[in-house]
């Protein structure tokens, strides 16, 4: 059952430029357990959109199934959403996506809907670039069904039934990188700060942006032994990179001294600057984020930040060479040929 | 080869290879044999086993053009389109045709008294595979997004459509396409890219076969249940499983009908000819839109890769893209409260909107799970009832939407009625002669989609005995029969065919006969 | 809420929350309201909006169990089971279950005349879901590879198996395990593994529900055509797609009986009780052995995941799993020439070989394409149609080895019968009593099976009418009795359930007794 | 249709340790085109298992649908053969295998049929390190349905169409390293001296050995544009390994000078000596294999070779811990509890 959340809220809430205060980038009350990464990842969502100005309209929610997958429920419900169905979401996001060119595509799915199920369409959604924002509310298990491992789940780590988990860990950032895509980040639900830039950078990214956040499952996955815990993560999390998100029309200083940061150029003009944190860190190099990621596994830390980006990234429609004009806005004039054509076709056939 | 021979009409020719001499048992006194020692030709002129067996081929043909006086040329032309950027592979192909003719010309009398003439007969008619029929019709119809996986023999479908694509969409400067067409990694891809972009309001479509439809089962569970629209052409192919994927059959039609687990069905079109090819996949795109359901379209192998003889394709500059019942801003701004799912216009279809229409109405959560009219999520089994209901409400709507059936006598007459679909209409309308000169009076109907409308109902009920010619082994056009409409099992008689060829006239012709010689002819009478 | 009122039986108790005044509308002279402010005591209590929510239901628990008068300790008990692990939770439920009791202590003479009460009326009969017993089943039917992918309602149906094997497929010394289990990454990869295992001759299942039976459509018809057998164990829940989860239906018979494109078609089973999907697990092994084919056992939410008192589990230790025709290395030596489909025993199956067994004789190429008897790929449409035509024969031998119906009368006597399956049992015989007392006679038939046997067919063809109960929208078993048997669809009346709520026996005998008297008197007896 | 080899041949073939002539290896004559990649690999097995005296009913050869998976009628026609559907090979082999841990499981795919369809098994097969061979015939196109461009199509190659192909490249090498794949390597279908030593150690890896065989389709791409081309082949390889796989009943030394080549132990007890032909290699390195790779992919060179083995690796029935008799060859005894833990259980549930 989906709760409707009181409408009114504060009048003197602070109205952004749209005119529109936080609260309409809200969604329906959460049905999620109290206490789930998912919600903070939600209300991050809300507050990213709200702070960049977008008309909740000209945004597509598109999910699979799972808790995670259910969250689009929770944030903008001004917005169209798309619970599709299980590792799925990819594709009818490709076909949306291709449909019209001018909406931004927000697509949530959880460890098991993409790394299981969805392995296919998520890997072949990198490799066209599908100009789009997906997110991975990570836990390691599958929350929906209650609790099995999912296949990022840590090799040793304990499932609710006491399970060890014997299979070695499927890493989606590397991966990710591995395969090409443009912008890959990671995150944790409990660390807002860091969420907020990265989800910023990751909707004005033009093509796959992809962030993984580690967002604990407080019902299946929140003992001691699994390292999608909570505590586990806020013990071992490793920020090798803060992003600041700085759109052009407003351009600001970053508050990060000379030399401890790096400025890269987005497609749209807009800057993402990161800050160094690690040794030897080059966001446009891939061999080195790979390299950052592999140490951090080793030393069972998690890697946050904004990981690998390619500020040259062109998208989808780019490398198919759409029209300019969303497909779906095409008149009857501009598509179909005619009857004299197709006279001309009959007599080719004759 | 004993079939071979039996297949033999009296007073034909068998023509076989006279390498080895042929068993006694194979010599039929009514007909005229042709023995062309085609082993021992290509053992002498070629030394690599396997050109031995690729040009065995050739030199039958090179025998049969001098046996039935086809024009050299013909081969000349054929063999350069073949072997475009391999030209030298020609020379050893005409070579290999000349040992045929020549063989020919030193030992019979040739040409035979059959022959292949070129003629023209066909007035303005045109040649063209289904397939290539399908892709423009695609274009006509104003589809803007294409996902498929190759499968044959679908696959020309939508390299058809892309490449009228090439020609009508293309900006001849920037090279932009009003057009996208994705290779899929999948069948499970290119159906939810379809329904993506549907849902989005572009017109998309997805050709496949057998085994792509089998993969789409889930998603179009989604789409029937979520009410968006898509298109699906399946050739069909000989199955079950993977087959013989060269072979022609008609037996993907429970499986499309009732893709999917749960209540679901599905509007089906069948068409017979290329140019029924461009007509249906027009009427598919304004029936999945008018029907916010997805429209398969079941063709064959025979009518999709083989070239058939076809009326001309025409098109009304006047017809407008029937888009259904979809809201823009300026309606949702005089509305109160939009509901997704609400039954307005008593017609089971409901009002939709798309993707960034209006900033503050008109937005809702599209799911493959139970929903009220205003597309919140419940488990009351009331709300998922009166859903499903108005499903089947939109059901019975879609009846008088799809294509009629055709009738071949305008009032029914006879006792007996033959009902047929798709490439059944070749072999069933001469069939139609052949039972005429036996003095068979029949009454017939072509259907061309599915939900069968009230006409199918009256011609079944019309009749004392219903022949269903269908192309595979189970029946399949006769269980719809019997599960949508009630028709009696007993009334129906099923006249099949499922080797993987084309069903014949003689076929047909037989099965009728046989079955009507051999029923009590009391029993008949007393139903 | 309409709904709810309307659904109280006169004389009965509605109770609901008063913390709003009820509307007159719901007022109804002949039920008892039990008003109890369930809001308001929320909001005193608790300040966290979600608490509020989630305690409004322990409250109302605990002012049932004091209206009811149901043993405290029962609800502790299940606390903690519920709770395990998180035990401090536990005090916060139990200070709401006593604002409840409280509440009723204070407002209203308890309990009321009816009652929940400890008894002991089922003898030896035992209380288990229906997936506890699929496991059970399939640790006894010898089944050593499972592979399967979570989905509701089926996913405890592997974690029994699971957990009896760690009971009694584990060597307690180096924990080694006579079983393999692997969670797939789908549910295509789930139907793979199990067709690979059988392959080779292990035992080997998976669990699902409709979505997963969806994307097995393309590997079941796979093992249909290639003969390899595989046990599937569909826990429906209601359709279509994702549909309601938590919701109960028997709705996938349609998909499960022609999964897969082309001319497919698979065994199914209807297990009504815990005893008899532990049962029907082990014949479902023993069929696909012995048929080499795929074996569909449709359970439903309902029994799969609640408890039912069911007869004890029963096992005969002389029982032997049927192997099927499987030859082994000493039958291969005595063997001239192995051919995979040759149907030697004339009954449309044909023996095949595990990999590995013999040095040089046994080798087959299995495949989804068409083949000879050896094997051997062919494109031959006689070769093709020889193969699929010995299915049927296979088929037809199938029908007289799956588990046969259960008539509830020595003879069939009345005009009208009453036919069911899986869980309507339950309801159909109260309905029977139901009907009985209203003096309205039928003879019943519960199925187990498909296909039919001749049994089945006797039945339908000595009633006059036979009331078909299934709980889904599209009467999908009635249309297996058309397609299969040929049966007269003017005779199968339907009676449906589809809210996603088990079907109750009050339903069935309104909806027979509506019919009865509706229908006009000569009509019926015309037939 | 199949063509029937004919059955004699010269009686003095030499025999190997089994009796058997490498005939007894063979298949039926293929059907693929004349110069197919593919035939070259096939008699590669065929060599392969004579040499290695495997008996061919030991061994299970399965595939998914592609001409590449049509190649295992064309070698050892002693042996059981699967050919499932598309894409699907690896799910099929994972039950097989399950069911009996005492064959070698041999599975051919094509690029089509791992890269695109295939994906999400491939994957979860290295993840569960099922311990079979797995060969990709790489041509870069799908051969069967006629030279459509396949996901490991190089970016910029031109198909029979003469289309460029606009997507960026699926290099299954690297993936399969960065999932956690314990042996992997690549070679080229016309140099049988590579492949021979490196079937030969897969067959031997107790895991998931995986080998990216590019395999020219001489119908659909041997144009000049193609990558995958015979001709480009040839000019771009780039041995950076030979391998020589030493099986332990008859330990050789290897060829190779000392200093130029390293061992490394298999599981089984024999060993795999590795030529670095290529500076700073490191077989038992995953970050420098995939630098290599990575290297190589840059000045647009092949790396061959084996790229990456993990010399501890344990297999699915290790992980499992299945018990070590084969699970089909399980009597009733074995894995049936009886009627009287059964009464048991019943007494339980009341
Ligand atoms: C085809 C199909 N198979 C299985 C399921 C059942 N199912 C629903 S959600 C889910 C996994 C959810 O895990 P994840 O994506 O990690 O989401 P989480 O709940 O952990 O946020 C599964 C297996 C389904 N809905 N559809
Ligand atoms: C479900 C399904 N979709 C599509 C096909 C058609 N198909 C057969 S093989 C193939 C691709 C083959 O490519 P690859 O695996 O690279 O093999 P190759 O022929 O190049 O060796 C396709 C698309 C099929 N058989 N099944
Ligand atoms: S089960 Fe886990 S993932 Fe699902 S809502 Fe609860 S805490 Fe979140
Ligand atoms: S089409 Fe290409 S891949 Fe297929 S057999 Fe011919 S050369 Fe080989
Ligand atoms: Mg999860
Ligand atoms: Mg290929």
């Amino acid at each position: 059952m989906t709760y409707i959340r009181p409408k009114f809220r504060h009048p003197e809430l602070p109205k952004n430029k749209l005119g529109y205060s936080v609260d309409y980038y809200e969604g329906a009350l959460s049905t999620l357990c109290a206490g789930c990464g998912h919600d903070s990842i939600s209300a991050a969502i809300v507050k990213a959109c709200f702070e960049m100005n977008i008309e909740p309209h000209r945004l597509a929610k598109l999910s699979g199934i799972g808790c995670s997958s259910k969250t689009p429920t929770y944030f903008l419900s001004n917005s169209h959403g798309f619970n599709s169905v299980h590792g799925r979401m990819p594709s009818v996001a490709t076909g949306a996506n291709l449909a019209n060119r001018d909406l931004i595509y927000f697509g949530v799915s959880g460890d098991g809907d993409t790394a299981s199920i969805g392995m296919g369409q998520f890997v072949h959604a990198i490799r066209r670039n599908l100009n789009m924002v997906y997110i991975v509310m990570n836990n390691g298990c599958y929350g929906l069904t209650k609790g099995q491992d999912s296949a990022t789940a840590d090799q040793g780590s304990k499932n609710k039934s006491g399970n060890v988990n014997l299979f070695e860990s499927i890493d989606l950032a590397s991966m990710a990188i591995e395969l090409g895509a443009t912008f890959v980040a990671q995150s944790f639900s409990g660390d807002k700060t860091q969420l907020l830039p990265l989800l910023k950078a990751a909707m004005k990214h033009p093509g796959f942006a992809f962030i993984n956040v580690i967002s604990p499952c407080v019902t299946f996955n929140n003992n001691v032994g699994s390292t999608k815990s909570y505590d586990y993560v806020r013990e071992h999390i490793d920020a090798t990179a803060t992003v600041d998100f700085v759109p052009e029309m407003a351009e600001i200083t970053t508050e990060y001294e000379e030399g401890t940061s790096k400025k890269v150029k987005m497609h749209d003009g807009s800057y993402i600057a990161l800050s160094k944190l690690a040794q030897g860190w080059d966001p446009l190099n891939k061999l080195s984020a790979m390299n950052a990621i592999y140490h951090a596994r080793m030393n069972s830390e998690f890697l946050t930040g904004l990981l690998y980006v390619n500020p040259d990234s062109q998208d989808l429609h780019h490398i198919i060479q759409t029209t300019d004009k969303p497909l779906n806005e095409l008149t009857k004039a501009e598509i179909c040929p005619g009857s004299a054509a197709l006279k001309d076709i009959n007599l080719g056939l004759r | 080869m004993m079939n071979d021979v039996a297949s033999v009409k009296p007073g034909g020719y068998f023509m076989y290879d006279s390498t080895k001499k042929l068993h006694a048992e194979y010599i039929r006194p009514d007909i005229n044999y042709l023995g062309i020692p085609l082993m021992q030709m290509c053992n002498e002129n070629y030394s690599d086993p396997r050109q031995r067996q690729l040009f065995k081929n050739i030199i039958y043909v090179g025998a049969l053009s001098a046996l039935l006086d086809i024009e050299f040329n013909v081969f000349e032309d054929l063999l350069a389109e073949q072997f475009k950027g391999k030209e030298k592979l020609i020379p050893s192909n005409i070579k290999a045709l000349n040992l045929g003719i020549d063989y020919v010309k030193a030992n019979f009398t040739y040409p035979l008294d059959i022959r292949v003439e070129r003629r023209n007969l066909i007035g303005d008619s045109i040649m063209i595979d289904g397939n290539s029929a399908c892709g423009l019709g695609a274009v006509y119809a104003g589809a803007t997004v294409a996902a498929w996986y190759p499968i044959t023999p679908s696959t020309s479908v939508v390299e058809a459509f892309s490449s009228y694509a090439d020609e009508f969409r293309t900006d001849k400067i920037t090279g932009k396409r009003n057009v996208a067409i994705v290779q899929a990694e999948d069948e499970l891809a290119a159906i939810g890219m379809v329904i993506g972009a549907n849902w989005n309001g572009a017109r998309s479509f997805t050709a496949t076969s057998g085994p792509g439809l089998s993969l789409m089962n889930e998603f179009l569970g989604l789409a029937y249940f979520a009410e968006v629209p898509a298109v699906l052409i399946d050739v069909q192919r000989t199955g079950p499983s993977t087959g013989m994927p060269t072979r022609t059959q008609q037996s993907d039609i429970l499986e499309a009908a009732y893709a999917s687990h749960g209540d679901t069905k599905h509007i089906l079109l069948f068409p017979a000819t290329p140019k029924e090819c461009f007509d249906q996949t027009v009427d598919a795109f304004d029936l999945a839109e008018e029907l916010q359901t997805p429209v398969i379209m079941l063709t064959d192998l025979d009518l999709g890769m083989n070239d058939h003889v076809s009326p001309p394709f025409q098109w009304d500059d006047n017809r407008e893209y029937k888009r259904g019942k979809v809201l823009n801003a300026e309606m949702l701004e005089k509305m109160n409260r939009f509901g997704r799912y609400l039954d307005v216009d008593n017609d089971g279809i409901a009002y939709r909107t798309y993707p960034g229409t209006h900033p503050s109405k008109g937005s809702f959560f599209t799911r493959g799970t139970s929903r009220d009219e205003y597309a919140a999520y419940t488990e009351d089994g009331a709300a998922y009832k009166r859903n499903v209901d108005r499903l089947i409400k939109k059901w019975n709507t879609a009846k008088n939407m799809v294509p009629p059936p055709q009738l071949y006598q305008e009032k029914n007459q006879h006792k007996y009625g033959m009902f047929f679909f798709g490439t059944s209409q070749y072999a069933a309308e001469e069939a139609m002669d052949l039972l005429k000169e036996k003095k068979i009076g029949v009454d017939s109907i072509r259907i061309k989609a599915f939900p069968f409308n009230q006409t199918v109902e009256d011609f079944i009920n019309s009749h004392e005995k219903v022949f269903v010619i269908e192309q595979n082994r189970d029946a399949q056009m006769k269980s719809l029969l019997m599960i949508e409409m009630g028709a009696n099992p007993e009334k129906l008689i099923s006249v099949l065919n499922y080797d993987g060829m084309p069903i014949t006239a003689d076929n047909i012709m037989n099965q009728i006969s046989a079955h009507l010689s051999s029923a009590p002819k009391e029993a008949v009478a007393a139903i």
